[in-house]
C-alpha cells in the first residue's frame, strides 16, 4: 500500500502548477465568464506543447502513453485554475473515443492533429438536457445516395465553441446509434452560445448537414458501448480536475477564514464559519480518494466500471457542494463575477450534469454491480 | 384555525371589490409583470418603472402605509384595511413590502420612531408616497455582518457633516434620491457611540456611484468624497446611530411575512409533463416524482412559514424567531431546490428565460441558491439572532420586536 | 384568517396537558420502555372517562363529534409525554374505520365499548414492512362452511398488547383485500412482542383462526379505499401527536442550553449548540403548520387527500429529524433509558414507519396531486 | 498509488503466511465470532471472553505491540510486520486497537511517554500482554467534554493519594483490573496545572461499580469513597495530569484508521433481493436502488478514510484533519444510513437480530446513529479540534499528532 505519488508524478504536478500560475491566473477565467469568451486558441497551443493533449494515447497516434494517474495528477493542476477549454472534452474524452471506435487509418488521420492542437474535437452525444445515456440521442441520420444527412439539435454542447470538428451521437434510420466526426464548419451548422448560469456551452443546430461514409467511426460508426468504454478512461480525468477545483476553493476559503477579521477576530474562529469548511474538506476529499482508487483500478487493469460511475458522481456532487459551502463564508465579496469564487461557482453548476448527473451515474454504478433483472 | 386570508369582517367587505378592481385596472395590459423577485436580477426597466408607478398611484391615495397618519402619507385606515391590501397585491404577486424599490416600508417606520416633527413633515410623505427611492448604504469593504464596525467617517463642521468614505453592494442598476446611511462621528469613539444616521440626498456633490456585477445583478460601490451633508438630515440626533440602526436591523430582520403561492411548482410541473424520455414523460419517472415532492414541500413549508408570521404581525402575537427561522430555512431551501432543479432537468436548469417572469426562470431558482446565501446577514448571522431571540444560553428569551 | 385556537380548544389543551402531567410524567415512559410494558389498561380507562376515545365519532356511537382540530390538540398534549398505549390506534384509527366500512348494527356493537375503554380494537394491516398498501397484504381469507379461516402473519403491529380484538386486513381466495374483526383471544392467534429500537410493537401470527362472516366489516369486509377514507381523518391526528412530542423535545432542549454548563458558560451561547437548535425548531414548526393546515382543510369540508399525505410525511421525520438533533445536544446524558429523551428517540424511529413510511407517503401525496399515466 | 493493502517487501512474506495460519487456528470453530463492534453492545460473554483470549495469545507472543521492546511485552519486529498482523487481522474485521477492551492501544504508549522505568517495567507487560483489563474513567457527570474541569478529588497524604469522586459512562458489563483515571489533587489550583493521572487498581478498597443502561449497552458509574492510591501508580508525576490526558486524547482522538470493509451493504442487497412486494423483489424498485447506492458510495467514502489514515499512520504522513474529519463523517453517516435502512425496510430496520454479529445487525446500524454522536468528544468537539489542527483563523496549523 503506497498513497502517495511517484515521482515522476510530483513533476507532472508541479508543471503543471507553475503553467496554470504563470498563463492562466483565476481572474482571467472570471474575466472569460464575463465576455464569454472560455476558448483561449492559445492555451491549446500551449497544452500541446506540454504535450497533454492526448496524452495517454498511444505514441504512434502523438501520444505519450502516461498512466491515467499520470494524467490526472496534470488535470488535478488544471483545475485549480480553473483552466478552461477543451483540453479534456478533446483532447481526453474526443481522443479516447476515436482511438476506441476508428480505424487505424481513421486514427492516423484525426488523432495527431488533435495531440498537436491543430484540431479540436468536441464530443456532442445527447439531444437532451434531462437525461443520459443512448435513450437520449435523437438526432437523426438518414440515409442518401453516396452519405447521409444529418439532423438534430444538442442542446448542450461542452466546449463548443472551439470545435473544429464534433464527434456526434445520431440515430439511423434503423433506430441504431451510432457516432460520427463532422466538421465544424459544414453548411447547416449553428452554434449558439448558452447565456445563464453557466460557462462554455452552447447549442449546435445540426440542419440536413451533409456526412460521407468515412465519417462514420470505425467501420459501421460504433455504439454507446464504445462509448462508454472510452468514457471509462475519459471520466476519472475529469473527475481529477474537479477534485483540484475543489481542493483550489478549499485552500483560499480556509485562507480567507485567517485573513477576514469581523467582530474583532478572525471568521474562522467562529463554529458556524469552520463548519462550512469542514464540510467543504469532506466533500473535497471524498471526491480525491474516490477518483484516485479509481485510477488505480484502472491502471492495475482491475474492473472499473462501477468505480468510475462513483467516481463521477462524487466528484461532480462534491465540487458543486464545495462551492455553495464556500459562498457561506465568503458572502458577498464571493458574489463578485471579479472573483475567483464565481469561476468555481459556475464551473461547478456547469460541470454538475455535463457527461451526467450525478444521480444518472450512481444509478449506473448500481445497474454495473447488481444488473437489473 | 382558519387559514384562510381574505374572510373579511364586514366593514371591509366593499372596500376589497374596490381594491381589487383598482388593481385590475392598473395591470391592463401589464400582466407580465406580476409577481415580484423582491429586488429583479434583470435590471427590467419596463419591469422597475411599471413597479414605481403602481407604487405611486398606492401612495397618493395612502394605500402604502394605510395605518399612518394622512399628514404623513397615510390613509388612517384600520388593520383589517391593511388585510385587505396585502391579499388583494398578493393576487399579483406582489406586497406592500420594499418590493418597489424604495425601501419606504423600512425607512418610514424608522423615521416615525427617531424623526423630529420637522423631519417626519419634510421627509415623510415623499417617501410614503413612493414618489422618491432611498438606498440602504449600510455595508463597507471590509465590514461584512459587523455594520457597527463602520468606517465612513461623518465630521462635524458647522451646521454640516464632512462626509468621507466607500459603501458596497447597495441599490439597483437605476440611481437614488436618498442614501439611507450609518457613518462615524469619531474613529477614536467608543464602540457603538461614535455612529451617526444621515438621510443623504444622492445628488450632493462629492457622491460618486460605481456599478458591482453580481452573481445577483447590478450593485452599487458609493464612495464618499468630502460630501457636506447639511445637519438637518441627521436621524437619531448626536451619536446616536447605532440605536437607529438598530430599529433598522429590527425591520430588516423580523420579516414581514407574505402570504402569495409560489409559482415555481406549477413551472417544474409543466416542464416534467412535457419533456420525454424515450417516449415517456419525466412525470413517470418515479425518481422525478420523488424530487418534485420534497420541493413542493419544502416550498409549502415556506409558504406557511410566511403566513404564520404575516398573520402575527397583524394579530401582534409574539413570534420572536420567526424571522431567523424563515430566513435561514428559505436560504437552505433555495439552494436545495436549485440542486433538484439540475437533478431534474441538467442544463435546461442553467439557461436563462427572458420569456417568463425571473420568480419562474428555472436558471434564477438555481442561481439564487448561492446567491442569497448572504444579504441582510447570512445563515449564519440568521442562527445567531435565532439564538439570541430564543434565548439559548441565556437566562431569558428576547422581546418579539414590532415588524410593522 | 386566524392561525389561534379557539377557546374551546384552549380549555381541551389545557385539560389533557394536566392530565399527562398528573398521570403519565416522562420518566414512566422511560420505565415502560425498559420493562416492555406499555400498555397501561388503567390509562385507557381514564382517557375514555375524559372522553377522548373516538371523540370524533357522532354521539349515538359513544363519540363527542367534535371537529379534527379539537381532537388534534388534545393529541399534540398527549404527545409531549408522550403517553403510549392505544388511544391513538383504537380511540381514532380503529374507531374511523368501523365507522366508516360499518353496518350500522356493527357500530352499535362495536363502537360504544370501544369509547368507554371496555374494547380495544388493534388495526393489523400489512404483512410486510418494507412497504405501506394493498399490495402488502398477503394474511389469507379461506372461505370454509359457515365461515372462514385466517391465516397469516403481521410483522409489526402497534400496541398490539393492547388488543381485546384486532381489525385485520386480509386477502380473500378471490384475491380481494377485506377487512376484518377478529376476538384477540381466539385460538389460533400468538402475540410475540419484539425486543429492539422499537416500542409498543408486537408480531401477530393468525394460525387458522376461525372468523365468522358476520366478523366482516360492512356487508363484504369493505375495501382499501375504505381505510384510505378512515385515514384521511386520523393520520393528521397522530401527527399533531408527533408534533406534541417534537414541541417537548425542543423545549427541555432549549431549557437544557440554559442550564448545563460546559467550559464555563451555559452550552447554548456555542454556535454548534445553537445550530442543532434552530434544526429541531424547523422540523417541529415545518410539521406544526403542515398540521394544522390539513386539520383546518378536513374541518372546512376541502379536498385534503394531497394535505393528509403531506403532513404524514413532514411529521414522521419531523420528530425522528428533532429527536437526532436533540441527541447532538444531549450527547452522554441523553442516551441513558433512565432519561426522556430516550422515551422520545425510540418513540420517533417507531412512528416513522407507522402506517407508512414519509417516502411512501410523499408518493401518495404526488399520485393524489398527480395521478400516474 | 497503490490501494492494495496486502503487497509485502520480501523480509515478510514468510510472516504472513504464519499469522494468517496462526489465525485461521486460533478460530476455529469461533467464524461466527469475527467481526468488532469496538464495543460490542450485546454484553455476549462469549464474544468477550474469546475476545479476551485471542489477545492474550497475541500478547504473548508480543503481536499485540509487535513494535515494542521485548522487555515491554512487545516483539521488536519492524512497521512491515505490524501491517501484516493488522491485515491478516482485519480479514476476521478485527485490527490491534482496543476492540480487545483492555484499551492497552491507549494506555501503553502513554506509559511510554510519561511512566518512570520501574513504572514501565511494572504496568506495561500485563497490558501489552493483554492479560488485564484496563478502564479509560474520564467523563464525569458534569463533565461532558470538559474534562479539565474534573470534580473527583485526589488529595496527597503521605505516600497515598485519598480519592473521592465519581465518574460516568466509561467501561462494560464485566469487571475492569485498573481504573486509567484523571483526577484533581487542589480544586482550588490552576485549571489545567491541579490535576493528576492515577492508574487505580479497581479491587481497593472504596471503589464501587454500578451498571448503567445506555442506548449503546450497559456501561457504569465508578464511585470512589476514600480510595487509598498508593503514590507510585501516580502517572507523569505531581500536578502533571493535563500533559497526559493531552497524550491521551491525542491518541484518542488520531484515529488509527483500518482497512476492513464494512459487510453491512452485502447484507443491505441480500435483504432486498429476498424480500417481495406484490412478487417483484425490493432490489428492482428504483428508489431502493438509489438509497442503496448512497448507502453504499457513503460507506465506500469511510473505507477510504480510514484507509487513509492507515496508511498516513504507518509512512508517518503528516495528516491533522484525518482524525476528527473521519470521526464527524461517520457519526453523520450513521444517522443518514440508519434512515436509510428505514426508508427501506421500515420496521424490519429495528428488530434485533441475534442470529447475525452486531456489525451487521439492522437495528445496531440504526441505533448506533444517535447512540454514538458522542463518545472521545461529540460532532462538536469533532468540528472544533478539526478547525484547530487547519488552523482556521488562526496564523499557523498545528502539527500532525503521533497516532501510532
Amino acid at each position: 500500500m503506497d498513497l502517495s505519488l511517484t515521482e515522476t508524478q510530483e513533476m507532472f504536478k508541479k508543471v503543471a502548477a507553475d503553467f496554470v500560475k504563470a498563463e492562466v491566473p483565476a481572474h482571467q477565467m472570471t474575466q472569460w465568464y464575463k465576455n464569454k469568451q472560455t476558448y483561449q486558441p492559445q492555451l491549446v497551443k500551449k497544452a500541446a506543447e506540454m504535450g497533454w493533449l492526448g496524452m495517454m494515447l498511444p505514441e504512434q497516434f502523438g501520444g505519450a502513453e502516461v498512466s491515467a494517474t499520470d494524467c490526472a495528477v496534470v488535470f488535478e493542476e488544471l483545475g485549480r485554475g480553473p483552466v478552461p477549454g477543451p483540453l479534456f472534452s478533446s483532447g481526453i474524452l474526443a481522443a479516447q473515443m476515436i482511438l476506441e471506435a476508428c480505424t487505424d487509418e481513421q486514427r492516423k488521420a484525426l488523432l495527431p492533429p488533435l495531440c498537436q492542437g491543430e484540431s479540436v474535437v468536441i464530443p456532442a452525444i445527447t439531444d437532451k438536457a434531462a437525461y443520459w445515456g443512448p435513450e437520449a440521442v435523437e438526432s437523426r441520420l438518414s440515409k442518401l445516395a453516396g452519405g447521409y444527412l444529418l439532423n438534430g439539435v444538442k442542446p448542450f454542447v461542452f466546449d463548443a465553441q472551439a470545435a473544429t470538428s464534433f464527434l456526434c451521437a445520431a440515430r439511423t434510420e434503423e433506430g441504431k446509434v451510432v457516432f460520427l466526426v463532422v466538421d465544424a464548419t459544414s453548411p447547416g451548422i449553428t452554434i449558439t452560445p448558452h447565456i445563464g448560469f453557466l460557462v462554455s456551452v452552447a447549442e449546435v443546430r445540426f440542419d440536413k448537414v451533409a456526412v460521407s461514409p468515412e465519417n462514420l467511426l470505425g467501420s459501421s460508426g460504433a455504439n454507446w458501448s464504445t462509448l462508454e468504454t472510452a468514457l471509462d478512461k475519459s471520466l476519472p480525468i475529469l473527475c481529477a480536475y474537479q477534485v483540484g477545483a475543489s481542493q483550489e476553493v478549499f485552500d483560499f476559503t480556509c485562507e480567507y477564514t485567517r485573513t477576514r477579521v469581523v467582530f474583532g477576530q478572525p471568521i474562522g474562529r467562529f463554529q458556524r464559519v469552520q463548519d462550512h469548511c469542514v464540510e467543504i474538506s469532506i466533500h473535497l476529499d471524498a471526491a480525491r480518494w474516490a477518483t484516485y482508487e479509481t485510477l488505480w483500478r484502472i491502471d492495475s487493469g482491475m474492473p472499473a466500471r462501477a468505480a468510475v460511475h462513483e467516481a463521477k458522481a462524487v466528484a461532480s456532487d462534491g465540487y458543486f457542494q464545495a462551492t455553495n459551502y464556500a459562498h457561506m463564508v465568503w458572502a458577498g465579496p464571493g458574489t463578485d463575477y471579479g472573483h475567483p469564487m464565481m469561476a468555481h461557482s459556475v464551473l461547478a453548476h456547469t460541470l454538475y450534469q455535463y457527461l451526467g448527473t450525478p444521480g444518472h451515474h450512481k444509478r449506473l454504478m448500481m445497474d454495473a454491480l447488481y444488473p437489473r433483472a | 384555525m382558519d387559514f384562510n386570508v381574505s374572510a373579511d369582517p364586514p366593514h371591509v367587505v366593499e372596500f376589497r371589490n374596490e381594491v381589487a378592481a383598482w388593481l385590475a385596472e392598473q395591470f391592463k395590459g401589464h400582466q407580465h409583470l406580476r409577481w415580484s423577485a423582491s429586488w429583479s436580477t434583470r435590471e427590467d426597466d419596463e419591469e422597475y418603472k411599471f413597479r414605481r408607478g403602481l407604487a405611486a398611484k398606492l401612495g397618493a391615495k395612502g394605500w402604502l402605509f394605510p395605518l399612518f397618519p394622512k399628514k404623513y402619507g397615510g390613509a388612517e385606515l384600520t388593520v383589517d384595511h391593511q388585510m385587505v391590501l396585502e391579499t388583494e397585491l398578493f393576487k399579483y404577486g406582489l406586497n406592500l413590502s420594499h418590493v418597489f424599490y424604495t425601501l419606504a416600508r423600512i425607512v418610514a417606520p424608522v423615521l416615525i420612531r427617531w424623526g423630529t416633527e420637522e423631519q417626519k413633515a419634510e421627509f415623510l410623505p415623499p417617501i410614503t408616497r413612493a414618489e422618491t427611492c432611498v438606498w440602504q448604504v449600510l455595508t463597507e469593504p471590509h465590514g461584512g455582518s459587523d455594520i457597527a464596525n463602520c468606517q465612513t467617517k461623518a465630521i462635524r463642521d458647522g451646521d454640516h457633516y464632512v462626509v468621507n468614505g466607500q459603501k458596497v453592494m447597495v441599490g439597483h442598476h437605476l440611481p437614488p434620491d436618498y442614501l439611507w446611511t450609518l457613518v462615524c462621528t469619531n474613529p477614536q469613539g467608543k464602540r457603538h457611540e461614535n455612529l451617526a444616521w444621515l438621510h443623504i440626498p444622492a445628488k450632493l456633490p462629492g457622491v460618486t456611484i460605481q456599478h458591482m456585477y453580481l452573481m445577483m445583478g447590478i450593485k452599487n460601490a458609493v464612495f464618499f468624497d468630502n460630501v457636506r451633508v447639511p445637519a438637518k438630515y441627521l436621524i437619531g440626533g448626536e451619536n446616536n446611530g447605532w440605536k437607529v440602526a438598530s430599529t433598522h436591523m429590527e425591520l430588516e430582520h423580523g420579516g414581514d411575512g407574505r402570504i402569495a403561492v409560489d409559482p415555481l411548482i406549477e413551472r417544474v410541473v409543466d416542464y416534467c409533463r412535457n419533456t420525454r424520455i424515450d417516449g415517456k414523460p419525466l412525470m413517470e419517472d418515479p425518481r422525478v416524482r420523488d424530487l418534485v415532492a420534497d420541493m413542493m414541500i419544502e416550498l409549502n413549508t415556506l409558504r406557511r412559514f410566511n403566513q404564520l408570521i404575516y398573520w402575527r404581525r397583524f394579530a401582534k402575537k409574539p413570534h420572536p424567531y420567526g424571522g431567523p427561522q424563515q430566513r435561514y430555512f428559505q436560504r437552505m431551501m433555495r439552494l436545495r431546490n436549485g440542486e433538484r432543479l439540475q437533478a431534474i432537468m441538467g442544463a435546461d436548469a442553467l439557461v436563462q428565460d427572458l420569456s417568463v417572469h425571473e420568480v419562474v426562470d428555472f436558471e434564477y431558482a438555481v442561481r439564487t441558491g448561492p446567491g442569497q446565501l448572504h444579504g441582510g446577514g447570512t445563515l449564519d448571522t440568521d442562527r445567531l439572532i435565532f439564538a439570541r431571540r430564543l434565548g439559548l444560553g441565556r437566562p431569558t428569551t428576547e422581546k418579539a420586536p414590532e415588524t410593522d
